[in-house]
């Protein structure tokens, strides 16, 4: 039972890191924020997933944290870091 | 097996996304993938047994200096443009 | 697994279907993010598919829970990040708005 | 600005219990927790500004939630199939819908409740109109954020103008 949700956590993980494609291709900023916005509702159910199979209850408060955390980054990015002249495209496929 | 499954691909993407954070041109790119990169350390933390290192760096590593450094990338690029520095009235209505 | 109790096995198996059948939510949400075109199409699969997904996970470990107090945690965890991605979802396409990031169309 | 006290025995409940859950029930974490607990409440008080407080109605809360849930669920299975086909069958466009329900948290709900219908996420909320984000135009945007307006509206306090927008999915 233990390995089925170490398997479960490694299968969530390896999604994270094709979610890191995104932060590679952009184009905008905004796309690679949400990106890390992935992270953080991967990181929770991946932190969850830890938590029972390691039997570490502790886990569960990181998870909540995360929770937290990822909404404050990307307030901080609409409200401070989304420059102006960081519109170089207007949408329209990159790839395909 | 499993459990080193799990920190191999978490290692390997570790060291990956360091690479990238230090070499990548883009500033903006790499502050996400400080970001990114924060919440992964975390997930190591809490695999090196040590949730409450894991609680610190997801506030501290990946939330609260994620949201500093946008908020410095911002200051910087007002820099470069020869700007003054930027009151909160004319952040909150440059947005357009 | 090795406790002969029925009805403990039980909640065991049925919350691990629920987990597992969180986990397709959250792969349509990165295929989603890196397939779909444009930040507005993007924003759906990302707040739709993984907030499904994480709620069926916690639904699942609610299940499987011993303790009325983890449960709370549990559902705790999940409004938060509803609430937050919504949130962040309406503010982000809210800005790209403002900044005049013109939708994607099909030709 | 008078504050009524239902509306600060609300908030005391509900941050103790937040406080109840995060500490796992342990005793010795009250000497902190009390302090912590008054000063939420205050500080959401102050938030809440200009004390509009139309109480939700809890009982109409308990059989809608479900329908949300539904909702949600159909949303997260449309994307899923859309994603995985190979033609990639999407037609995204904007879609302006004006609103009826009064500003306020009902409002908000509603916004976020947009965000989690098939379809459909909010992108802008400005005065007396709400702009829609849509994945496929050919759905039934307008008619879906109407019926999901009358339900919201329902939710709170005594509304004449808008309890008959329920029915139908």
């Amino acid at each position: 039972m233990t390995t089925l949700y170490l398997c479960l956590a490694i299968v969530l993980l390896l999604s994270v890191v094709l979610g890191l494609l995104r932060i590679m291709w952009g184009p905008t900023a905004a796309d690679r924020m949400m990106a890390a916005q992935l992270f953080g509702t991967c990181g929770v159910a991946i932190l969850l997933l830890l938590a029972r199979g390691l039997e570490q209850l502790i886990i569960e408060d990181v998870a909540l944290v995360f929770a937290l955390l990822s909404a404050l980054a990307t307030v901080a990015f609409v409200r401070r870091a989304w420059r102006r002249d960081d519109v170089r495209r207007t949408g329209g496929p990159d790839h395909d | 097996m499993v459990v080193s499954a799990f920190d191999i691909i978490l290692c390997l993407t570790l060291v990956w996304l360091a690479w990238h954070i230090l070499t990548s041109p883009d500033h903006f790119k790499a502050v996400v993938l400080f970001i990114s990169f924060g919440l992964l350390m975390a997930l190591a933390w809490v695999r090196l047994q040590a949730p409450d290192v894991a609680l610190a760096e997801a506030a501290i590593g990946s939330g609260l200096t994620g949201a500093l450094f946008l908020s410095a990338l911002r200051r910087m690029a007002s820099v470069r443009r020869g700007e003054r520095r930027l009151d909160r009235a004319e952040e909150r209505y440059d947005d357009g | 697994m090795y406790v002969g109790q029925g009805g403990l096995i039980m909640t065991e198996v049925v919350g691990m279907v629920f987990i597992i059948i969180g986990i397709p939510f959250f792969l349509s949400g990165t295929i989603g993010l890196l397939r779909l075109p444009d930040i507005y199409t993007r924003l759906h699969a990302l707040t739709k598919a993984d907030n499904v997904g994480l709620g069926f996970v916690i639904l699942g470990l609610a299940i499987q829970a011993t303790s009325w107090l983890e449960v709370a945690k549990l559902f705790l965890i999940w409004f938060l990040v509803l609430v937050a991605s919504a949130t962040s979802c309406h503010l982000v396409a809210d800005a790209a708005l403002r900044r005049n990031i013109k939708p994607w169309t099909k030709e | 600005m008078s504050v009524p006290p239902a509306a600060v025995a609300w908030r005391l409940g509900l941050f103790g219990a937040l406080w109840f859950i995060l500490c796992g029930g342990e005793l010795g974490s009250w000497p902190f927790g009390l302090p912590t607990v008054v000063l939420a409440t205050w500080v959401d008080l102050q938030l809440a500004g200009n004390g509009q407080t139309r109480a939700l109605r809890p009982l109409i809360l308990m059989r809608i939630l479900p329908f949300f849930f539904w909702k949600s669920i159909l949303g997260a299975l449309d994307v899923m199939a859309r994603v995985l086909k190979p033609r990639l069958p999407i037609d995204p466009g904007l879609v302006e819908f004006p609103l009826t329900i009064p500003p306020g948290g009902g409002r908000i709900l509603l916004a976020n409740c947009i965000t989690l219908l098939p379809g459909t996420i909010s992108a802008r909320l400005a005065d007396d109109r709400i702009i829609v984000h849509t994945l496929d135009k050919g759905l039934p945007v307008v008619a879906k954020i109407q019926d999901l307006e009358g339900r919201i509206a329902s939710l709170y306090g005594p509304c004449p103008a808008k309890e008959t927008g329920r029915g139908l999915p």
